[in-house]
């Protein structure tokens, strides 16, 4: 099997997980989802690693992965910090930041 | 993808196997958590997705992110967003119609843009060499080359993101910490709470059977007026109806009202 | 030799020692500004008696390298024409802070930061005048907008926010196009000069191809156009003059308009001669448009408000000089140069009067005057000969310059001199209406208690009427000083036939 | 040839320094104001008097004289030197404006006495008087310029002395934008002058014109020019309507100004730059089409006038008509204009005069419809009249028979349909003039007491009658002395070198004394008309009939000038003014605020994209990339 295929599986993630973040209007499965773009861009660089047979693929991932817990951790807490505001985690209802 | 692709250098067939069976579930579950109203259960098809992931690492040589991935990412991120999940409320589901006139089908539309892009993108991509495979480089093992490449040339890299890692747990906790703005109760004030309360007995409820002849649990103690007291027997007994009628056991009375008594007793 | 930077300086220090005043001491603070401004003044006339007037070219030269990466000095440098803009500047000052002795009251700001901005204008406008790098020059060209924007918009009556406003953005737009065309200057000059300068005399060397030439021109003439109002280019001049103080508006229709035809001669001539001589006739027919324009509408004002009307007719005197100027003919150009000088003092003494009328009924429409010839006659008749003198009646010293212009034009355009000469008609008449109906006819009701003149004002206006009066017999003096310069600029464009 | 004299200056000085001095004196100069203004206009008189003498001292060829006070303008060669000049033609218009103006300024003295204005009047008359002076003086077009101008101004305000009456004030600004529209030819002939031969004073351009250096269609534009100054100035058609309403003025004024001076500048122009004219054929063609219009014009209004002031003004429009008729005819013409101009001085000023001490009588009553049989009350207003009338209409011994006379001789003698189309207007003028004097003399003195209750007429005080009596003399003896052995044509010969010699051999449409009889036959039969109409026992109704013949009622109403300049000008003007008003405020004003208001939209607009919504963020975002995206994958295929 070509590893190609990986690079097709890594690609439709990624619109999926772009197609939730526009749709959905909980912030938490908005996040979920981005946190699914950025699992697909991990496979994409260990595959790449792989390829190329250099291992520097894979420890882009493991620095996408530690930034993206940081990031998880952040957001989570912002979210849960509206929450406790507006009594909803829905992502319209926090929109006074307009002109 | 024509099938001639598949033939020159390819991997163990096992491989193929292994993504043709695990790669559709992944989708699907991708796909469900765009669908499923309830937070939770997208939240569980993510680890789902986050699971094949890991196995794929391991497929591509990579064990030791396949662990991380499993540990560190599904096991402690994951369970985080169900810990949040847990806060906000787990039943918080998004009604299906759309607010923002539009969206959706931008979003639908803009989305499957991209990734048809993408992958007509990739499929005209070539290397122009082929697969290496990372077997001489994974020689004295996965995690070790990674370590010595790790500790070489990103050594800044690691560091600047410990720094990030620090920053970001500590904005967390700011961001989270709630300041304390009525002095916390101490156990004297709330011991006068309870008495100022008038729902709640000051006393204790009464235990089952008080007063009556027998202390079983779904028998309502009578107050000093003879009545049955309904906040002595569980609340689920009653709601199951299983509850017993006092009056069987009430004392007999020495002399006239005996008789109405009797009468209920058999 | 920084006699020029000294007289330049001068009241900008006065306006800092006014600064430093109390706020609540006005009249010292109207002394001292009245003091300094004669100072200046005085200063001012000396070193014009030490100006050799046979001599064509800049005198009273400095240049110090200001800021050597870009070639840009401090280059200040006068010629005839210069030295007598600056000197109608330096008179007009003390005159209107005189006249203009309690208009400052009811601003948004204390007195004196009337007065403190009126000193501040008078440096730009002795800055804009003196200046022979053009990148200075344009310094002071967009520097002189702010005091005006704040006297105008802090001191006015009526809408004076949307006035002031408007006469900021319009002349700043006009600036903008000419910062293009001095860049574009700066960069031919670059690789034409090696050396890339500002300098007028070295640009003036610069041989460009006709297109690129006339762009250039279109950038510069555009914003002189706007700042000496044009006609199409006019709309802010009226709603900027009835805005303003009566002071305020003499030094801007007097001496900051007069930057815009100087800019022609200056700028436009010496720098785009072929482009000047290419577009002559469209600017010619410009030029008549706005003399009839402003006429007519002048005659239109005199049933609606005084100030506006004394603006539309300096339009209409604008249109006479930027005909003078590019009739290209010696007697034009210096009858041009002559008429900036000549319509500085009669829109002062129109425009002070007016405002001293509308201060004493305090409404400043026409109609609400009537009469003023029986109740004060000596206001009145001031006012009569001011009118006379925008009217340009021989005698006086509009005419010499209006005839030279018309002369002028009719050695190369016959038929345009010909228009002009008509104009003279509606001058006579945007007068004599607001004349007949201001002061001639029975006293309506309501004026038959004002005051005349008082002794500040008659000191204030005796020596404007008295130049008006003694340039009319002899504009010599001044035509020995214009002469050379105008022959020389006129010359240069080396036009055939020149009589 | 000409000699140098330093008197000149203090003709103009004497005067302008003395207006200076009454205006700026205020109230204090009140009771002595007219002494010092008669004083300096009789001090002008003098010096008038001795250059007259000094020049008839001097050999005909060069009795002109000239000062030079200092260079004016010098720009390039345009060098206009402020000098004057004075020969035989302005020696003449001197001395009348001196004279009669130091006469008149007599009359003032009493006329005016009880206007407390009276030392402004002075001080404006004396104004006038400077400044007419410069005008007869000046040795170029433009120092002439400067005069006629001045003379305008001063015209203006003696016009609008009593500007409290808005009429007044009206007429006075009429009168100034006529003589400014005059005045624009007079600027065109300058520049056309200037242009062609390169100077500006009559020497200069008289050596030009016989240079030949100037194309014939520029000398007739430079003829056009100057007639249409002439025009503005003298109240010839088309720019007429003026002189009527300039009645507003005090008499004194209509008599100085608006008869005897100011008026005759037009005259003075054409007879100057006569150089221009002998060679410029259209233009002199013209000068004669506007001269013979006017002097019909004129007499016609004067029919129909019972203002006495305006209808010895129409009657003034028509002599002038003459005199400016006599110019059109050639070299020879100019001399005889010459003489009816002093002639009419005299008498016009002196009727002029007469009216003001009947208005006087009357308690400022001007319709003649009110007056009647004043010559049993006004003796001497009456004789001093009734000589000025016989002298205009042309009776032998009389002044206007001499001058008149000479006029229609010489428009006779241009030969041809010209000749007579000349000589037949000029005689219906006469029988006109006739008609219309007669019927002013008739309506005053004699008939019936038509006067309104409570006038009672009497004889003005003698300051006011003496100029009267002076005038009177003039205007019989005038005549007589200037044709003594033609001595006036003699005198003014050097000027207009018309080879005044051949004036014999010319040959003569009809003999001298045949064309008297004829210009006496025609003012008799004007003079029967008048009696029959106005005579004996005729009854003359106070109230003007209006059941009158279309004509009159026209005439009544000056022949429709006033009416027709509104249409053709005012009105036209006034709406384009409004057009303009609204132009400017709407369009070019609305363009700038256009912009400013696009800005604001389009603003606006933008602003609308900031929805507030995360998620529409997003899917700019994802719509970008997809942009970028498809950019590179069309640009890589």
């Amino acid at each position: 099997m070509s590893l190609d295929n990986y690079l097709y599986l890594s690609a439709l993630l990624f619109t999926i997980g772009a197609a939730g973040v526009l749709i959905r209007r909980n912030a938490i499965v908005v996040f979920m989802c981005i946190e699914l773009m950025l699992n697909a861009s991990n496979l994409a660089f260990v595959t790449f690693s792989r390829m190329h047979g250099n291992i520097d693929g894979q420890l882009f991932a493991f620095f996408t992965m530690v930034v993206a817990a940081c990031e998880v951790v952040v957001g989570l807490a912002i979210i849960v910090t509206i929450y406790r505001s507006r009594r909803s985690a829905s992502v319209d209802d926090a929109r006074l930041l307009k002109l | 993808m024509n099938i001639a692709a598949i033939v020159n250098n390819q991997t163990q067939s096992p491989e193929a196997v292994l993504f043709f069976i695990l790669a559709p579930i992944m989708v699907l579950a991708a796909l469900g958590m765009l669908v499923v109203k309830k937070a939770v259960h997208s939240a569980l098809l993510l680890a789902v997705v986050m699971v094949g992931l890991a196995i794929f690492y391991i497929a591509n040589e990579a064990p030791f992110l396949g662990i991380v991935q499993v540990v560190v990412y599904t096991g402690a991120v994951m369970m985080l967003f169900l810990f949040i999940l847990m806060l906000v409320g787990v039943d918080s589901s998004d009604s299906i119609e759309e607010t923002i006139k539009g969206q959706r089908i931008g979003g639908v539309l803009g989305s499957v843009g991209v990734g048809f892009l993408l992958i007509s993108l990739l499929s005209r991509a070539e290397l122009g060499q082929d697969y290496v495979g990372l077997d001489l480089i994974n020689s004295e093992g996965n995690v070790q080359s990674i370590a010595k490449v790790l500790f070489t040339r990103y050594v800044w890299a690691f560091e600047v993101i410990s720094a990030l890692l620090i920053t970001a747990a500590l904005g967390a906790m700011v961001l989270a910490h709630r300041e304390r703005i009525l002095p916390r109760k101490s156990q004297r004030e709330l011991a006068a709470e309870r008495v100022r309360q008038t729902s709640i007995p000051v006393a204790g409820l009464p235990g089952p059977g008080t007063y009556a002849q027998h202390n079983a649990v779904d028998i309502p103690a009578l107050l000093p007026d003879g009545s049955p007291s309904d906040a002595s027997v569980s609340k689920v007994i009653a709601a199951r109806g299983e509850l017993a009628n006092p009056a069987n056991f009430r004392m007999k009375e020495s002399n006239g009202n005996s008789a109405n008594g009797e009468a209920g007793e058999e | 030799m920084s006699s020029l930077t000294i007289l330049g300086l001068l009241p900008l220090i006065g306006s800092l020692a006014l600064f430093l005043l109390p706020k609540e001491r006005e009249l010292l603070a109207k002394q001292v500004a009245l003091g300094i401004s004669t100072v200046v003044a005085i200063a001012g006339l000396l070193l014009a008696t030490s100006f050799d007037r046979g001599q064509v070219g800049f005198q009273f030269v400095e240049k110090y390298s200001w800021i050597p990466a870009f070639g840009i000095n401090y280059g200040l440098g006068v010629d005839g024409m210069a030295l007598l803009l600056i000197l109608l500047a330096l008179i007009l000052t003390p005159i209107v802070i005189l006249a203009c002795w309690n208009e400052a009251e009811g601003g948004r700001w204390s007195v004196k930061t009337f007065f403190a901005l009126l000193l501040i204008l008078e440096t730009m406008m002795v800055g804009v005048f003196a200046a022979t790098d053009i990148f200075l020059f344009y310094l002071f060209f967009e520097a002189m907008l702010i005091p005006v924007y704040f006297l105008i918009g802090g001191y006015g009556s009526g809408e004076r926010a949307a006035a002031a406003v408007k006469f900021l953005l319009y002349s700043l737009f006009g600036g903008l196009l000419m910062l293009a065309s001095i860049i574009g200057l700066y960069v031919v000059s670059g690789d034409q000069l090696g050396a890339s300068t500002f300098d007028v005399t070295e640009l003036s060397k610069l041989s460009l191809n006709n297109q690129t030439e006339i762009l250039l021109f279109l950038g510069f003439f555009i914003a002189f156009a706007i700042k000496a109002p044009l006609w199409p280019f006019h709309t802010w001049l009226p709603d900027a003059a009835k805005a303003a103080t009566p002071g305020t508006s003499v030094l801007l229709l007097g001496v900051l308009d007069k930057v815009g035809t100087y800019g022609m001669i200056r700028f436009c001539l010496t720098l785009f001669p072929d482009a000047s001589k290419q577009l002559g006739p469209t600017i010619i027919v410009l030029s008549l448009i706005s003399i009839f324009y402003g006429a007519f509408l002048a005659i239109w004002q005199s049933n609606g408000d005084i100030k506006r009307l004394i603006s539309y007719t300096s339009i209409s005197h604008f249109g006479f000089i930027t005909l003078g100027i590019f009739a290209f003919t010696a007697q034009g150009q210096s009858g041009s140069i002559l008429y900036m000088v000549n319509h500085g003092f009669s829109t002062a003494a129109l425009f002070l009067i007016a405002g001293w009328m509308i201060a004493r009924r305090n409404s400043s429409k026409v109609q609400d005057f009537g009469g003023l010839q029986r109740v004060t006659p000596l206001m009145a008749w001031s006012f009569f000969i001011a009118g006379l003198s925008s009217l340009a009646l021989p005698g006086l010293s509009s005419f010499v310059s209006e005839f030279l212009v018309l002369v002028g034009t009719f050695v190369h355009y016959p038929v345009a001199a010909v228009i002009g000469t008509l104009g003279i008609i509606l001058a006579a008449l945007y007068i004599l209406i607001p004349v007949q109906r201001a002061l001639h006819g029975p006293t309506t009701p309501g004026n038959e208690n004002l005051k005349d003149l008082n002794v500040r004002e008659k000191i204030a206006i005796a020596p404007v009427i008295a130049l008006i009066i003694f340039f009319g017999f002899f504009p010599q003096i001044l035509l020995n000083v214009i002469n050379p310069g105008a022959q020389a600029s006129v010359s240069a464009l080396n036009i055939g036939g020149d009589k | 040839m000409n000699g140098t004299s330093q008197m000149l200056v203090y003709l103009i000085a004497i005067p302008l320094f003395s207006a200076a001095f009454l205006l700026l004196g205020g109230r204090a100069l009140d009771k002595v104001g007219h002494i010092i203004g008669t004083l300096a206009s009789s001090a002008a008189f003098v010096i008038g008097l001795l250059e007259f003498f000094a020049m008839l001292g001097r050999a005909p060829e060069n009795r002109g004289v000239t000062q030079r006070l200092f260079t004016w303008i010098e720009v390039g060669n345009f060098n206009v030197g402020a000098s004057l000049f004075l020969d035989q033609l302005s020696m003449c218009f001197v001395l009348l404006i001196t004279g009669v103006g130091t006469l008149i300024h007599i009359y003032s003295i009493a006329y005016m006495s009880h206007d407390h204005d009276r030392r402004r009047f002075f001080a404006f008359l004396n104004l006038f008087i400077a400044a007419m002076l410069l005008l007869v003086l000046g040795d170029s077009y433009l120092s002439l310029y400067v005069g006629w101008e001045g003379v305008g101004l001063a015209s203006y305000l003696l016009i609008g002395f009593w500007n409290q009456k808005p009429a007044y004030a009206t007429a006075a600004k009429k009168a100034f934008v006529a003589n400014r529209v005059g005045d624009v030819g007079l600027s065109l002939a300058v520049m056309i002058a200037f242009v062609q031969f390169g100077s500006v004073s009559f020497s200069g351009v008289a050596e030009g014109v016989e240079a030949g250096k100037a194309s014939s269609l520029a000398l007739n534009c430079l003829g056009a020019a100057l007639l249409l100054a002439a025009v503005g100035k003298s109240a010839q058609f088309p720019l007429q309507a003026w002189l009527g309403d300039a009645m507003a003025g005090p008499t004194p004024v209509s008599a100085l100004i608006h008869a005897a001076t100011m008026v005759t500048a037009g005259v003075y122009l054409i007879s100057r730059s006569h150089f221009v004219f002998d060679v410029a054929t259209i233009a002199q063609t013209l000068v004669l089409i506007v001269g013979a219009i006017t002097l019909l014009f004129g007499a016609i209004i004067g029919m129909a006038k019972d203002d006495i002031k305006k209808a010895l003004a129409a009657s003034t429009m028509s002599q002038i008509g003459y005199m400016i008729l006599a110019t059109g005819l050639g070299p020879v013409g100019y001399a005889f204009a010459m003489m009816h101009l002093l002639t009419h001085g005299f008498f016009k000023a002196g009727m002029f005069l007469g009216a003001g001490s009947v208005m006087h009588g009357m308690n400022d009553e001007v319709d003649m419809r009110k007056y009647g049989a004043l010559r049993k009350y006004m003796p001497i207003t009456f004789v001093t009249f009734g000589l000025g009338y016989l002298a205009i209409i042309g009776v032998p011994p009389f002044a206007g028979f001499y001058s008149k006379d000479k006029i229609i001789e010489i428009a006779l003698d241009a030969g041809g349909a010209k000749g007579i189309i000349l000589g037949s207007i000029t005689l219906l003028g006469a029988a006109i003039t006739a008609f219309y004097m007669s019927r002013v003399m008739l309506m005053t003195f004699f008939g019936s007491k038509r006067w309104d209750a409570g006038t009672h007429p009497h004889e003005s005080p003698s300051l006011m009658t003496i100029p009267m009596i002076i005038l009177a003399i003039g205007s019989v003896t005038a005549g007589f002395i200037f044709n003594m052995g033609d001595r006036f044509v003699k005198f003014l010969e050097p000027v207009f070198h018309s080879e005044h010699g051949g004036h014999g051999e010319k040959a003569h449409l009809l003999p001298p004394i045949v064309v008297s009889a004829l210009a006496l036959t025609a003012v008799a039969i004007g003079v029967s008309i008048a009696i029959a109409k106005y005579g004996r026992g005729k009854e003359i109704p106070t109230v003007a009939p209006s059941d009158v013949s279309v004509w009159t009622k026209v005439a009544r109403r000056d022949l429709l000038q006033d009416d027709l300049n509104e249409a053709l000008f005012m009105r036209p003007g006034q709406e384009l003014t409004k057009a303009l008003a609204i132009v400017d405020e709407k369009v070019i004003d609305g363009a700038v605020r256009g912009v400013g208001s696009l800005t604001l939209d389009v603003a606006s607009g933008v602003r609308k994209t900031q929805t507030g919504f995360v998620r529409s963020y997003a899917l700019w975002i994802v719509v970008g990339a997809l942009a970028i995206l498809a950019a590179i994958t069309l640009v890589t295929l």
